[in-house]
């Protein structure tokens, strides 16, 4: 069936599409859950795709196929390092957490392009040798319908950001862990009062952010891009953080919005191809995206509950 | 030894020289001449009157987009739209300065308007909707970036222009530029939007700290239970500080629609001059006196960053690394703070 | 090897005419030149790389080197481009290049105030007595592009995928659509811009969308947006090795960018040597002979432009041949190449 | 004699105050503890330096006589310590449960075992007669239902030293009379106890011991039954206090505020207020007496024009305000004192000067054409300060820097002011010490007799009966009887506040 074949089509550019929004927006998910605004998504993304890049260009000879999961491996511990920039100033240094993010998007890209002048001399990256590529899961796509939907030309890397929605949701909801960072994140002094080190959950939560951030990024270089430079990160990271608020702070709430993204996005490009659609002027399918996302938020989503004390620094004995 | 006055003067200041200390130490690090480097920036952005003349120019937009910014933060609103607001801002201008034949006092107060009141009412949707509907500001700006950068494309290629990338120079009677000051300056581009950017600064300063406006913005940037309880209406007040806000980005798109450039080209990707305003800002702790003298900062780190490679071989990419340790420093004041009251305790 | 001089993209680039000139001579007595980047910076793999690498072949024939006689500054946004003008002007330079067509104002702002320096326009035109416009003939080699693919395509179904929509690139699309149906009136073309010249995921995104239609090769004049292009045939090629997919690369041989394992999914690339007209300005004005206020179009006939011919399996014998056939008859005249979307449609009823 | 706490010689200070200075605190096993002080004493620093939130400058700390270093609230746990915080430590959007194992959940698999736990929390709850509902959210239950959420919390690790501090301050009396049942209850299982609160008529009821501290200073610790409120009073302040409110009788006059068949629901849209009708008179007080929960707050709000009024009207003189927007409501003639002063009644972070003309900015003088005129604001914000007594360095300072009880001051000052013809006082002395109740009384009953109209809404039947002419009795939407405070008695209110209008209780 011919609907089945568009759809399937969609969806798959969907899913690429939004794959890197998905580990980057939980991650926002885990920062802000736990009282940290996180502006510098953009800027923790813009690392791991650097890092990504360079550790998939210096090794590749030496990992072969594996290097993009070790690369990604290596964008995850890098990022998360890197967000402890963040952490410090915003929760030690209790600086604007606005501020601090703005100042990671900053810092991120001037760090990006100089170490790649300093290594590569030149202004961006050659592409590189083993990137990420689809792949079918056997079996699986043997099942009629859903195996040409789900289960083919679908990227590892999807999947693994569909069931990390899924664990995020797990620990954030099932786990002692979830309680007390989310615990933080509303009411900071009472979580203290119950023993819990709110400084600490705090870090975690945000180096949690840079580790997925960074491994959204490294995802979408290593899928997309192909290689770094300047214009490799564009704006990702601020969709993310919209998916993190469209998706009202939820993981899988966060999953849904990083997919509509994705559907809108893909739906533009397909529309063309749809007959009632073919003489409207394209502006309207380029802008359809954000316009649908306003219309869902203001149609549907609504109202959404932030964490309490989401950007406020916490002061011990403060009232 | 210093007063809490002081305090609060040195630590902004503190951080820019943290911030340019780091970047030294990277310089020094990356076997650059810490000293030719710095030499080459300040040459760059005060070298002789030209490069002063570019520096404020750029630093004129800089001034718009970071009061825009500012404004809607002292009213509890994050306007990441600013970007777009400078979109619809620079083309309203452009379109109003290309469409008419008209004496220069209507036409040119005419298309800095027409700037003002696109940027405002790209500002109100994002306002009416966290009024009425409480959607999240940041979401609809962050949405409406993308739409204002690919309906300003369309605007230039089919109305605008027969498709062309780039509108026609708009008409003299509707320029910034002036003869003199350019001349003055070796003709850089520097243009009378300077004086309007600083005047809007007096303007924030005054609706916010002066005005029974202003007023109300800032009690329900703080409180919003509190400004509904005391019967202000936090709706309209989020509306009025959006469409504030939207109406200075629009400005600060004129001033390279009107000033710099005299016209609009069709844009691969968004301008910075939005997003750089948040940093500016936030960087002037959302004051208008704070955010002329942010946008000095980066208008003569940027401009002077720009002479860093050819005259002292240093990657421009460093000022981006200096800016954000700058930011980094001035918004962890309270480590600065910290210390220099260690100082002070022990100074006694 | 020179006959590689084809495949030399890059850092290569130097060392080849190195090897054509080493001993020279610093005989350029005081003349110096230096150029523009727009914002894609000097090292962008594309016109702004290549001019610089134009520069520094001159400037090895002369004796000049980066600081001494040769240069260039990098703008990081449009508002650069006057800055940047101005301060190579104030550094005394005689001839300064502005690449790409933004620059285009600013060339006209800057040159208007300095009368007595030499600009010269790459990409675009601007009148002016001290200002000479070079412009490509991209619709030629984007007509040969258009051959190549029509020759390739098995299913009949082209693409052409554009960065922003706009009079420069429209030249692309004009030159491949008819090379496209001069080969076979029949075939399709489908036509989408990205909007964008740094969109890897809309240009995966609709490469993706042209393929799964049955597309088999897709011409990108679209800057890092063809990262996603060539990001989307590999992926393919990846999951069946079997299946022809192919890009057509823009500005320079972007053979790298198509391998995959051993296979290659560049089918060619449509090469336009900024460098040559570069050197070939700066010689022109160091002999006193600068073209100011003339536009001088470099082609097929100055090997400006040419059809990169690295993919020697994927380029056959026949397709060589029928290239090299068309390639006779534009620089003849036989072929008026088109160069808007006008010319193309009189081009086609003509056909 | 067996101490299980010793606080000796504690010293702790906050930059630019000395909050304890020298307080010595000695805790026995099995008692409950008083600790009294006026606002801003240092009570609650003091068990916060017990519960290990702050470190003291000086002193040392001994529980069950060994010394000990409390350094986190973890520590105090490990000792066997517990503290039910002024301002309730719980988090909205958890259930109870999850309220109550936060920090020391019991696990199955390294995720949560939530069934075990509300088993857990079930059987303490019955244990101790606290009735709680485990599953429930906290945002939806009531202020009585937290307060035991918060015992629970601490008897859930296992404290046999508990600190209450102003744990009666929220509570509605037979809450509070609830809370004392669990105190005793607490206290027969062999636990200790440390009670903060102003009021002396619980410390008469239910502690064994006092200590006063004034000041930040240590004063001395008495027996409770060889003490009197007064004498605890004089103690505390340093002075004589006076209690019952002096007031003349009250001269009402022609109706001010007149409610009609009022119908209001609240904000999850269900029926709060039910067909209520109510008159106050200029120059009489009306108190409305009832369980919190019963739409006092909805029928405030409404009032105010802070919610919306389904049916009915609302008449201020022949005017109809119901469904006016607050400021028409202000600029009608009322005033309104809110019940949560944080939230509603200041903007913290402006200065005390500006707070002073929240409602009255936009009109001269404080005001001409839009523009605002400081000077007048900010002299006549002092003129306020001195009358009503508020404690601030200046006008400048920021309203978040005042205590509660100067806070609260402060409010009644700029709503008092304003000569209004109906004031509505929200709980307006929730959390202040006798001193400051005293000076509010003082003034409600001085505008009064200038001819104003009073909405008093209070959950302490003391108030209610010291401070109303007349007393409206509300239950579950509606005034169910009206009763002079000479004509009844707190049993006959607290059966009427339970809905029980049937019978006449107690022949007064
Ligand atoms: N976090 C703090 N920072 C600075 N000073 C503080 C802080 N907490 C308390 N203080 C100071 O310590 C003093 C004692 O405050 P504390 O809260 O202990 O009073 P309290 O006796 O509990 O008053 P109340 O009866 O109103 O609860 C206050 O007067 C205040 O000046
Ligand atoms: N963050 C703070 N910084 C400085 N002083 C503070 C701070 N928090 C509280 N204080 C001081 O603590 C004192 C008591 O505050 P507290 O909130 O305990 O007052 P309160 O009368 O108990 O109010 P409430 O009725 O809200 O309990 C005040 O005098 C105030 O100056
Ligand atoms: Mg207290
Ligand atoms: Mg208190």
């Amino acid at each position: 069936m011919e609907f089945i074949e568009v759809f399937s089509r969609i969806l798959g550019s969907a899913v690429i599409f939004a794959t890197p929004l998905i580990f980057t927006a939980l991650g926002g998910v885990f920062s802000e859950r736990s009282g940290v605004i996180n502006i510098g998504l953009e800027g923790l993304m813009i690392m791991g795709a650097f890092v990504g890049i360079v550790f998939n260009l210096t090794f590749h000879t030496v990992f072969g196929a594996a290097t993009p999961w070790i690369s990604m491996l290596a964008a995850v511990i890098v990022s998360a390092l890197f967000s402890l920039v963040h952490a410090a100033a915003s929760i030690t240094f209790r600086a604007d957490q606005v501020v601090s993010g703005v100042a990671i998007n900053f810092l991120a890209l001037g760090i990006g392009l100089f170490l790649t002048k300093q290594w590569y001399d030149k202004g961006q990256t050659d592409f590189i040798k083993q990137p990420f590529y689809s792949s079918d899961v056997p079996v699986f796509n043997n099942i009629p319908i859903v195996g040409e939907m789900l289960f083919s030309g679908w990227y590892w890397t999807s999947y693994l950001a569909i069931a990390m929605a899924f664990a995020a949701w797990f620990v954030l909801y099932k786990t002692p862990f979830g309680l007390r960072l989310r615990s933080v994140g509303e009411h900071p002094m009472a979580a203290d009062t119950n023993g819990i080190h709110v400084y600490r959950m705090r870090y975690i939560g945000v180096m949690i952010s840079g580790a997925l951030g960074g491994l959204g990024g490294s995802v979408y270089a290593m899928t997309v891009a192909l290689n770094f430079s300047h214009g490799t990160i564009l704006g990702q990271g601020f969709i993310s953080l919209a998916a993190v608020i469209f998706g009202k702070w939820h993981p899988l709430g966060a999953l849904g919005a990083a997919i509509f993204f994705g559907f809108a996005q893909s739906l533009s490009i397909v529309s063309s191809d749809i007959a009632f659609l073919e003489d409207v002027p394209s502006v309207f399918m380029l802008i359809a995206p954000y316009v649908l996302t306003i219309l869902a938020l203001a149609g549907f989503i609504g109202r959404a509950e932030a964490p309490k004390s989401l950007g406020e620094a916490y002061i011990k004995g403060n009232r | 030894m210093f007063s809490n006055r002081m305090i609060n003067i040195l630590i902004p200041v503190l951080s820019v020289i943290l911030g340019l200390v780091a970047g030294a130490v990277i310089m020094l690090v990356f076997g650059y001449n810490p000293l030719d480097g710095f030499a080459a920036l300040w040459k760059g952005a005060f070298g002789d009157s030209y490069f002063f003349g570019e520096t404020i120019r750029q630093v004129t937009p800089y001034i718009l987009s970071g009061l825009a910014v500012a404004f809607a933060l002292r009213s509890g609103l994050l306007n990441i739209g600013v970007e777009g607001q400078v979109f619809v801002g620079w083309l309203a201008s452009v379109w109003i300065g290309i469409s008419f034949e008209l004496p220069m006092v209507v036409h040119l107060p005419l298309a800095i308007t027409a700037a003002a009141f696109a940027g405002a009412a790209w500002g109100f949707i994002p306002g009416l909707l966290k009024a009425k509907l409480g959607v999240h500001e940041v979401i609809v700006t962050i949405m409406m970036n993308y739409i204002a950068l690919y309906v300003s494309n369309a605007v230039i290629r089919s109305l605008l222009t027969d498709g062309a990338d780039r509108t026609e120079s708009i008409a003299a009677t509707a320029s910034l530029k002036s003869e003199w000051l350019a001349e003055m300056t070796f003709y850089s581009r520097i243009h009378y939007g300077f004086i309007i950017a600083i005047a809007m600064a007096v303007v924030m300063w005054f609706i916010l700290n002066r005005t029974t406006k202003g007023f109300e913005l800032r009690a329900v940037g703080f409180n919003q239970h509190a400004s509904n309880y005391a019967g202000m209406n936090v709706g309209r007040n989020i509306i009025t500080a959006m469409v504030i806000s939207g109406a200075f980005a629009g400005l600060a798109g004129a001033m390279e629609g009107l000033g710099t450039f005299g016209s609009m080209s069709i844009k691969s990707g968004f301008t910075n001059i939005g997003f750089d305003g948040i940093a500016v800002a936030l960087l002037g702790a959302n004051t208008a006196v704070g955010v002329v003298l942010a946008a000095f900062l980066f208008g003569i780190l940027k401009i002077g960053a720009l002479n860093m490679p050819t005259e002292a071989g240093v990657p421009t990419e460093l000022v981006e690394i200096i800016i954000a340790l700058i930011i980094f420093f001035v918004a962890s004041s309270y480590m600065i703070r910290w210390v220099l009251l260690r100082f002070k305790k022990e100074g006694k | 090897g020179s006959s590689d001089s084809e495949e030399s993209t890059g850092g290569d680039s130097g060392e080849s005419s190195g090897n054509e000139e080493s001993g020279g001579d610093g005989g350029s007595g005081d003349f110096s030149v230096a150029m523009v980047t727009d914002v894609g910076g000097v090292d962008d793999k594309s016109f702004n790389q290549s001019a610089w690498e134009g520069l520094q072949s001159f400037g090895e024939e002369n004796g000049l080197s980066k600081g001494e006689g040769i240069d260039y500054a990098q703008s990081e946004s449009d508002a650069d481009y006057a800055t940047n003008l101005n301060r190579l002007v104030r550094q005394d330079y005689n001839l300064i290049f502005g690449i790409g067509y933004l620059l285009q104002p600013a060339i006209k702002e800057v040159a208007g105030q300095y009368p007595d320096t030499s600009f010269a326009l790459v990409d675009s035109v601007q009148e002016g007595d001290n200002i000479a416009s070079i412009v490509f003939k991209e619709h030629q080699g984007s007509f040969l592009a258009g051959v190549a693919a029509a020759k390739k395509t098995q299913s009949n179904q082209i693409g052409f995928i554009g960065g922003v929509d706009g009079n420069l690139i429209n030249k692309f699309e004009a030159g491949f659509v008819a090379g496209v149906k001069s080969v076979n009136a029949d075939i399709d073309v489908e036509i989408e811009y990205a909007e964008n010249f740094n969109d890897p995921e809309k240009g995966r995104a609709l490469a993706s969308n042209m393929y799964s239609k049955g597309v088999d090769v897709i011409y990108h004049a679209s800057g890092g947006t063809g990262n996603g292009v060539f990001a989307e045939a590999k992926d393919l090629k990846n999951a069946s090795p079997d299946e022809d997919v192919w890009v057509i690369g823009v500005d320079r041989d972007q053979y790298e960018e198509g391998q995959i394992g051993d296979a290659n999914v560049t089918l060619t690339s449509m090469v336009k040597r900024v460098d040559i007209a570069v050197q070939d300005v700066s010689e022109q004005a160091m002999n006193g002979e600068f073209p100011g206020g003339e536009v001088i179009e470099y082609g097929l006939e100055d090997d400006a432009i040419s059809i990169a011919e690295t993919n020697e399996e994927a380029m056959t014998e026949e397709i060589t041949s029928s290239v090299n056939e068309w390639k006779e008859k534009i620089i003849n005249g036989d072929v008026e190449v088109p160069s808007t979307r006008e010319e193309l449609e009189s081009f086609v009823d003509a056909l | 004699m067996e101490y299980v706490i010793e606080m000796l010689k504690i010293r702790k200070e906050f930059p630019g105050i000395v909050a304890n200075d020298d307080i010595t605190l000695r805790v026995q096993k099995g008692e409950i503890h008083a600790l009294l002080g006026e606002n801003g004493a240092g009570k609650s620093t003091l068990m916060n330096v017990l519960f290990g939130l702050y470190q003291p400058e000086q002193g040392e700390i001994k529980v069950r006589g060994a010394q000990v270093k409390i350094t986190d609230p973890n520590t105090a746990n490990a000792h066997g310590i517990g503290m039910v915080h002024q301002h309730f430590m719980l988090v909205d959007t958890f259930t109870v449960t999850e309220n109550i194992i936060l920090g020391s959940e019991p696990k199955k698999g390294g995720t949560v075992d939530i069934k075990k736990a509300e088993k857990q929390v079930a059987e303490l709850s019955e244990q101790y007669g606290l009735n709680v509902d485990p599953s429930a959210k906290i945002r939806d239950i009531s202020v009585g239902m937290q307060q035991r959420v918060e015992i629970l919390k601490t008897l859930y690790r296992g404290a046999d030293i508990l600190i209450f501090d102003e744990p009666t301050a929220v509570l509605t009396p037979q809450e509070i009379k609830e809370l004392i049942e669990i105190m005793n209850n607490l206290v027969k299982e062999g636990k200790s106890i440390i009670l903060i609160t102003h009021k002396l008529k619980e410390i008469m009821e239910v502690c064994d011991r006092c200590t006063v501290i004034r000041k930040g200073r240590g004063i001395g610790t008495v027996d409770v039954s060889e003490t009197t409120p007064d004498q605890l009073a004089a103690l505390m302040v340093g002075r004589d206090v006076s209690f019952s409110t002096e007031k003349t009788a009250a001269q009402p006059n022609e109706v001010y505020l007149s409610i009609k068949d009022l119908h209001v629901k609240d904000g999850r849209g269900v029926d709060m207020v039910k067909g209520l009708n109510l008159d106050v008179r200029s120059g009489e007080i009306v108190g409305i007496a009832g369980v919190d929960g019963n739409g006092q707050s909805e029928l405030i709000e409404a009032v105010t024009g802070l919610r919306k009024s389904e049916s009915g009207t609302i008449h201020l003189h022949e005017k109809v305000i119901s469904n006016l927007t607050p400021r028409k409501v202000t600029q009608s003639g009322v005033s309104h004192i809110p019940q949560d002063r944080h939230k509603f009644g200041l903007v913290l972070d402006f200065p005390i000067g500006e707070n002073m003309v929240l409602q009255t900015y936009y009109d001269e003088p404080f005001s001409k054409k839009g523009v605002m005129n400081f000077k007048n604001i900010y002299e006549k914000a002092s003129d306020l300060i001195q009358e009503y007594d508020v404690r601030t360095p200046d006008a400048y300072t920021k309203a978040r820097a005042l205590s509660g009880g100067n806070q609260q001051k402060a409010i009644i000052g700029r709503e008092v002011d304003r000569s209004p013809d109906l004031i509505i006082a929200a709980q307006p002395t929730r959390g202040l010490d006798v001193g400051a109740i005293e000076f509010i009384h003082k003034k409600l009953i001085e505008e009064r007799d200038k001819g104003r109209a009073i909405l008093l809404l209070s959950f302490e039947l003391d108030e209610i009966m010291n401070v109303s002419d007349r007393i409206a009795v509300m239950f579950d939407g509606s005034i169910i009887r009206e009763v002079a405070p000479e004509d009844t008695n707190e049993q006959e209110l607290g059966l009427l506040m339970a809905g029980n209008t049937g019978q006449k209780a107690g022949g007064v």
